[in-house]
Parts: C-alpha cells; structure tokens; sequence
C-alpha cells in the first residue's frame, strides 16, 4: 500500500546522511567529550562541529549554543531559570505569553503561576496573530519575560517576532521564543530578531529526537536546570549526547544549505494540497494565517466529521496525519490553539492537521486529493449532523 | 491501540443508515463533547426488535459501539435489549481505552433513548427505564489526558 | 597501535545489537509515539517493550518506568519533585545523602539547600562505606528523602542498599538511590532493597547516550520536573525519544541476560589487572572496598606523579583511562570522593582509574600491566618530589 | 586540549634532570595545588647561565611549561633570563587552556627562585627580583571547574 506521511510538524524521519553522521559515535568515536584521551577528544572535537552548524542556523555564536534534551526542557529551563533568577533578584514577577503556545510552555508557565508568579495570556486573533498593542499594554514595570512562539505547531501562524524583540529590547524585557516549528522552516536571525533565548529541537527538521538546544545571547545571565557535572559550560549537566549532538548539527547544516529550496518546495506543495481539498470538499475552513505561516502546514476544520475518526480512515489508506480534535487528545477539550482562533466545537471536532516536508512528493499530495474527499463523506454519511443539515436542505 | 474488532466496526459498520417509519429513535451526547449517536428503532407487535439502525458521529470507538450494539440487540425483544450495558459493549468489543469507555456508555444510553422515544409514543412502561436520563452521556468518565506535538 | 579502553565507568561503547535494535526507528519507525497512525503505533510499542525490559533489570513493573534523558536529569528529578512537594505539603525540609555522591545528586542538594533546605551529607569510611547508625542518628522528624548511591563511580564501592531501605522504610522516609553505576553491574531488585525511587542511565551499560530512566514505585507520587506534553503517563514532557529508549531497552536485555558471566568477566579482569599493578608498583594505594564494589573498577592512587600526566602518557600508549585529581578536573580541589575517604593530597594528586567492561580481554590487562610500570616510573623519574625521597633513602 | 608544542615539550621533555653543583635551585608550588617545579641553574662568571635542568611533579602543561622555559633561557645572561615572562612561555607552547596559564606562570617562578637562590649565595642584587615572591605561584587563577563522569 501507498503510505504517505504527512505529520511532519508532529516529527520528521531522520535524514539517511544524518544517520550516516552519528553512526560512528556509537561504536567508534563512543568516548566520553569530559575526557581528555583520544577517543574523547574525538567526540569533544564532533560536538564542535556541531555546535557551530546550529548557531549558524539561527545567526549565534557558538558559544551561545547549549545542547538539551529537546524542544521541552529548552522551554523549561529558560522559563523557569529565567524567572526564578529574576525575581529571587527583585526585578518582577510578571511574565507574558499567548493563549496558543505550545504546552511544554503554557504548562511551565502554569507551574511558575503555583510558585507566585503572573503570567499574562495574550489573544490573538482569527488567524492565530497576537496584537502589538495588545503586547505593549500587558508591559508592566515587574514583567521580566516575554515567550511567544515563533511558528505555531497546529495552524502554522508565524508571529511578527521581529517587532517582538523590538518592543521588549525597548522596555528592558527579556525576550524568548519557542522556535522549534520555526527552526529550518524559516529564516531566522537572533540579532535581526532581537531574541534573546530561543529553543530548538532536532527531530523537527530530519534530525534525531531526543536532542536539542537553548541559545541564549552572550550577557544574558542564566541558571542550570539540571544540576551536575560541569559540561555545556556548566550551564546544562550530563554526559554529552555525542551521536544526538552530531546528528543535529548535520541536519542544521543540511537546513541551512537548501533552506530556500526547502521554503519553495513545501510552500507549492502546501498551496496544492490546500486548494485541492478546498475545491474538492465543501464546509471546511482553511486555518492560520495566508501567507505568514509554516511552509509546510495546511491545517483544516470540517464539518460534521470527527477528527479521530477521520485519522484513522486515512491511516487505513496510509496517510498519516494529525487532529486537535477532543476525541483525538483523549482529552474533554479540544486543542486550545483552535479554541483561541475562535472556533466552535461543530469547526474545532473536525480538525485536521496535514504538514508535509522533505520526503513529500506531488503524487503523494494527488494521492491524499484523490482519497480525502471520500473519506469526508463517508463519515459525513455516517453523521447524524449531517443528516440534520442534508434534511432541512432537501 | 484499538482491538481488532473494534477497528473491524469502526471500518465495516454493520446497520448504519436510518429508518424512516421507526417506532422509536433516540439520540444522546452533544457536540461539545465530540460524539452524538443516533438509533432507530423497528420494533414488532411482540416487541421485537425487527430492525436497527445507527448513525454516530464521533471517534472510531464511538462508531464502533454503535455497530457493535445495534448486531447485539437485533432480533432481542426490547425488554432483553434494555438489558444490554457497557459492560457487555466493551466486551464484545474486546475492550476500549481508558479515555473512551464513555463510547460504550453512550451506546448504552442511545439505545435507551430509542425505547424511550417507542415507549412515549405507544404509552408503554418498561421499568428498566426508571431513572434513566437520556441527557446523562457519561462523559464524566474522561480522563484528562493532553497529548501535543 | 593497539588501543585499550578502560573508561567504562565514564561510558560504554555501543554493543552493536543495540545499534541494529535502534537504526529501524530512525528512518523507518520514525512516528511520534503519541500519534494513533502506524508509524506512530509501530514506535509505541517498540516502547513498551524497552519499558519492559528496563523493568525487568531492576524488579520493577513497567507502570514504575519512567524515561528521561539520562542519570543527571532523574537525579534532579527525583531530588526536586520530591522535596520540593513533600514541603509544600509541610512534610519537612531536610534531606540525607552522601560526601560521595555524583554532583548530579551533590548540586542539586546544593541548589536545594539555597531553597530552604537542609541537607545532611553522610560521611564515609575509608573504604567509601557510610555509616548505619550515622543514618539513623541523621534521621529527624522533619526528614523526607533519603538519598544514597548504590555503587559510587570513582572509588567502585557499593553502599548496604537494603540495609539503608530498611531504615528508610521503618522511619517513613522515603529512599531514593542513584544506581547510574550499579545498573547491569549488580543484581538489583527494589523490592528486595526497598527503594522508592531509583536512577539509571543507558550509556553506561552498552546503550546509547542521552537515555535514562527513573524508577518510582507505585503509590509513590512524584510530580514532573519536565512540563509540557502528557507523554510517560503525564509525568515527563518531551517527545519520546524512541530510537533511544528501544536501543536502552535493548542493552537493558542483554544487560539482564549475561548478568552473572558479566560480573564473574569483570571481576576476575579487575583483580587481575589491580593485583599487576601492586605487585609491579611500590607506593601506591588501592582505594575502595575489596569485596564490596563495581566488578569492573580498579582504583588507585600513585605517589608523586600528577593523574593528567599519566593520563597523557597511558593515551599516547593507546591506553584510555581516567583520574580524580586536580589538574585533570581543572578544579582547585581533587576529586571530592578521594577526599572523603581520608586521602592527602600526596595521593589524591597521583588518581588513577581503571574500569574494564565487556570488549575488555585478558590481552588489553596484559598491555597495560606491561606499559603502566615504566609510565609511573618515567613521571616519578622527573618528579621532585620522589628526588627528595629517593635522596633521603640513599 | 594540548597544542602539538605543548605535546612535544611533555612527551620529549628537554633538560629533565638536576645538576649536583648547581649555581642555583629554585623550586615552586605545593602538593595541595598539584603542581611542584625545581630548577637548577649552573651560571658562569659572565652570568651566563651555561646549564639549566628542571624537575616537575605536575600535569603535561606543568612539565611542558618547564621544558620549554629551560630551552628559552639557555645560553642567556641571568639579567636576560629574569626577563622571561609567562606570557612569552605561553606564547611559545602555543597557547594553553584557561584552567592550565597558571602553569606557565609557575615556570617564570621557578625560573626567578632559582636566580634568587643565586643571587642569595652570591650576594648579588638583581633589581629584577624586587617584590618577587616564590610563595605566590600564581594559582588564585584557577577557575572553578568540575568534570565528573
Ligand atoms: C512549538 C513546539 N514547542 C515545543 C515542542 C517540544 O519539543 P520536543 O518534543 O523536542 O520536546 C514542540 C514539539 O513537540 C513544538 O511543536
Ligand atoms: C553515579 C552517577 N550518577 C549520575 C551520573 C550521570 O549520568 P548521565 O551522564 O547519564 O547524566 C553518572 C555518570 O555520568 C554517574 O556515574
């Protein structure tokens, strides 16, 4: 059977030269980066190299570079560390951020509440856009973080990040951003941006999971998280994940080679299978932002369907892709990023998200035009609601 | 994560469609919640269950309960059909995640809905009726569980 | 040149089984775990697996299996969460553990202690054993978590576990031990040595770097340390990093599998190699228990040469070793486990650690007992200090 | 970590050894700081100093800044020899890590103790050696590392 893999944004698979990179680390090159011999200083030379590769991609210098577990502890440790240290120095204990961030941050942000401190949840608006006014105003003398993502993983919107930065380096606010959908899909500069800290993961652009980093800009003061021995600087303990390390700086390196072909690539891929779906199949709302948005994330509503339902009709045909419906989470709510566009439960239940990515081909997006259409009615035929509205149209 | 016979259900259900002269149709859940099921009901002078039909709109296990409870109760008489619990949905169906027993339950209360709506229009009394509320869908039983990626 | 790895306390190279166990999941099986469509489903259960297996080595159910990135973050972890909730819940403030243990456990107690908390640091004999009844007298009302190493990894010596959780279990506290050593190298059970929470790290039993895990035994309530995603049963946030958690589970396996021919290899390599070395070299002292230790692990400390230079000098022999001094550390102080077991710094300075593992043979101990001689002789030979000795005695 | 220079001069140290009626001895260090340097010197009526050895108990950077410190003051004058600097023997190993400077800086020291020994048996005055104190080795800049595995 077909399989067509289109939950890029959920991960993507490990690029074959990626592999090929971190291969020798686990047999060969295995030593420890602390230690002073050979195969040590092997592993302490590849994480070097790797160091330099992910900076590049973003605009920093190696040494603002941290490696960590991935997209969820960077968030973690720059909010928490961030915060704890600024208010344990009298300087606030305000932070803000928006309702449609990714959990790894509103649940710390959730955390940090229970410890004593206010966070302000900016809205945004149908298209997933927080207000700069809006922002301005949430500005208070004890504020001492601003976290807004820069690309949304469920509608794709991309924040004006760039007027971000500005406005916080303007009040004297540190500035973060969870850039883990943004990273490799987007061209991103942290000086250009004036951000301050910034998280990454690898398995989100064709490198291994389990692997990423905080870039945190030289000056800017931060706490370790987790507590230890004295590697990353002695900002971030552990051993060092060499073959994990080495395999995210080649798919930074990758990244930031073909990046604009990569932008070009699923943008057109993205447009087609949008419109396909759009001409092909009536009631359903195309979500996000038109044109400020993840290349890759085409991100739909339909009506009278159910999202899980949906998903794994499509899995039987061998499409993967992803809901935020309720029923999908396994949770009473559906995905709080739809909630906060505005959209009801009949739009929100319906949820579709489809990325595509490196390995998409055109016939792989023909063959979801070609199948997602039936897969709708034959739910929509199933439905009760639909045979609501089918009544009161006949 | 779904039994193999709730996947058989969900893609082959058995009695989907409506029955345009029922004795009885009954209609439970909402769309805040995610699932709404909708039962006909064919009932004869002996009070069987003659004919059954579903439409659901909902998860897989939503779907597949539907079918799975309209196969378990054709041909039943009403009063052994009003028998039937989730129990014996999730049995039949060889279990259900944690976070989906309320699909059962709905199947449950779907059919009880139908009888009702038979019962209001013949003045029947079944007394294994008493005490149900077809607005009560179980959905109290879900687990808070937030997966994202 | 031939090369003779004897770092394994430091990391494992990779056993190829588990390198193959793993390479499907990078490029193949690459689905979210948390997704519901095959790729995803395919990952999960790779998944449950490696739970399985990782709870099978240590007596655990797999429900108690808890992945994290390495030792270092479930050392944090269960030190953080712990006390952390135990004293908002007015259970107490003070904690107990070791001078020798990792600074995985020693800074987070430190970052504690800045936190209101107190901590008692036990203090070893000189062999590196605590004291049963200095444990009982440290126990005070207030008294929450009881942390203790199983096996220490400079000195190799390996703690009364069960006695220590007896007392733990008798006094109601709660007993959490740091096994990152001990794991694939003792028979652990934590039923039997009635631990509530127990730390383990992949790469240091032939698996991958970057992947550990915590145990927490039911009924044991922990909160995260990690917030985001509900992934590992809402307990720890972040992706799952499924290559890594199938390669832990494999050398998990392998681990459970040869344990006994594992411990009878290592134990008779280390006594070889240790007995070598103090029959060939006058002046020098074997640290650790003689019985009681990491099967794998020869700890010695030579007078009047510096660790880093013999370091330097056995890595141009092709000989990877490691050392507890000051220099090598780059630290004003030596190790602080030699200085806990009453060490002067006439032997601190001259640290030496040998750890042999499985790919260790008789060929490697028989090299380094050939070369280590004159390496030590060589170094004292340039030394002013043996001079000075060397003078008195002529 | 080591620069080849740093190498060479540790695993081919020059002018290891003592010299039995040495002109002057300096020695420098502490076993608590982990590192000792002794330095013989044998100088000529020109204050030339024609032979120089040195003993270290330390790491590579300690015995490499000694090697490379004797083969730069070889053959000079003392005058020219008090001259010496840290900075020059760090110049000359090309560089040193930040945690190992003090090593070089412990060269220059056993290098001047020497001269002072000299000069305390000769009588002499070197304005050079003013405020020189072989007590001060230079270790306060140490920085605060912690490796462990
Ligand atoms: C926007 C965003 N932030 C954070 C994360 C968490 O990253 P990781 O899975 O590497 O912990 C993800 C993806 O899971 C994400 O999409
Ligand atoms: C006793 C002990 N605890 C904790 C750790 C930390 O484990 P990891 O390197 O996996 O973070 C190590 C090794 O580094 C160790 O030997």
């Amino acid at each position: 059977m077909k399989k067509v893999y289109l939950d890029y944004s959920a991960t993507t698979p490990v690029k074959p030269e990626v592999v090929e990179a971190m291969l020798p680390y686990f047999t060969e090159y295995y030593g420890n980066a602390s230690s002073i011999y050979e195969v040590g200083r092997e592993a302490k030379a590849a994480m070097n190299v790797a160091r330099e590769e992910v900076a590049r991609l973003i605009g920093a210098k190696p040494s603002e570079i941290f490696f960590t577990a991935g997209g969820t502890e960077s968030d973690n440790w720059a909010l928490k560390s961030i915060a704890q240290d600024l208010k344990a120095k009298g300087r606030g204990n305000h932070l803000i951020t928006t309702k449609i961030e990714h959990h790894a941050i509103l649940h710390t942000c959730e955390a940090l509440e229970k410890q004593g401190f206010e966070v302000t949840y900016l809205e945004v608006d149908h298209q997933g856009m927080i207000s700069l006014e809006a922002l301005e105003e949430a500005i208070r003398p004890e504020t001492i973080l601003i976290t807004v993502m820069y690309v949304n993983n469920e509608i794709g919107t991309m924040q004006p990040v760039k007027a971000i930065g500005e406005i916080a380096r303007a009040r004297g606010v540190l500035f973060h951003t969870d850039a883990v959908q943004a990273l490799g899909n987007v061209a991103i500069d942290v000086d250009h941006d004036r951000i301050d800290l910034l998280s990454m993961s690898a398995h989100k652009i064709y490198g291994p999971k389990g692997i990423g980093a905080l870039y945190v800009r030289q000056g800017t003061r931060i706490t370790p998280f987790i507590h230890g021995g004295a590697q990353e600087n002695k900002r971030r303990a552990g051993t060092e994940n060499i073959p994990a390390i080495v395999g995210f700086g080649e798919a930074a390196r990758l990244a930031g080679l073909h990046l604009q072909a990569h932008i070009e690539k699923l943008t057109a891929l993205r447009e087609k299978l949008k419109d396909g779906i759009l001409s092909a199949v009536p009631e359903v709302v195309y979500n996000g932002h038109p044109t400020e948005r993840h290349p890759g994330n085409v991100n739909l509503c339909f009506k009278y369907v159910e999202g899980e339902a949906m998903i794994l009709l499509l899995d039987h045909l061998g499409i993967a892709a992803s809901s935020g419906s309720a029923c999908t989470s396994g949770s009473l709510d559906p995905s709080h990023v739809l909630m906060a566009i505005g959209l009801s439960h009949e739009y929100t239940n319906g949820s579709l998200r489809l990325s595509v990515g490196d390995f998409t081909s055109e016939e792989d997006v023909d063959y979801v035009l070609e199948k997602l259409p039936a897969v709708i009615l034959r739910l929509r035929e199933m439905s009760p609601l639909y045979e609501a509205v089918q009544g009161g149209r006949a | 994560m779904y039994s193999e016979k709730v996947m058989d259900h969900f893609m082959n259900p058995r009695n989907v469609g409506d029955i345009p002269d029922a004795s009885g149709v009954g209609e439970v859940g909402n769309v805040s919640c995610g699932d709404i099921m909708k039962i006909y009901l064919l009932i004869d002078d002996k009070e069987v269950i003659t004919d059954i039909k579903f439409k659901t709109f909902g998860c897989g296990s939503a779907i597949a309960s539907s079918s799975i409870a309209t196969v378990m109760v054709k041909g039943r008489t009403v009063k052994e059909a009003l028998k039937l619990t989730n129990q014996e949905v999730l049995e039949a169906l060889g279990g259900l995640p944690a976070v989906k027993i309320h699909c059962s339950v709905l199947a449950e209360q779907a059919l009880k809905a139908a009888v009702l709506d038979y019962a209001n229009k013949t003045g029947k009394v079944f007394e294994e009726l008493e005490g149900f509320d077809p607005g009560d869908d179980g959905h109290h039983d879900h687990d808070l569980v937030q997966l994202e990626f």
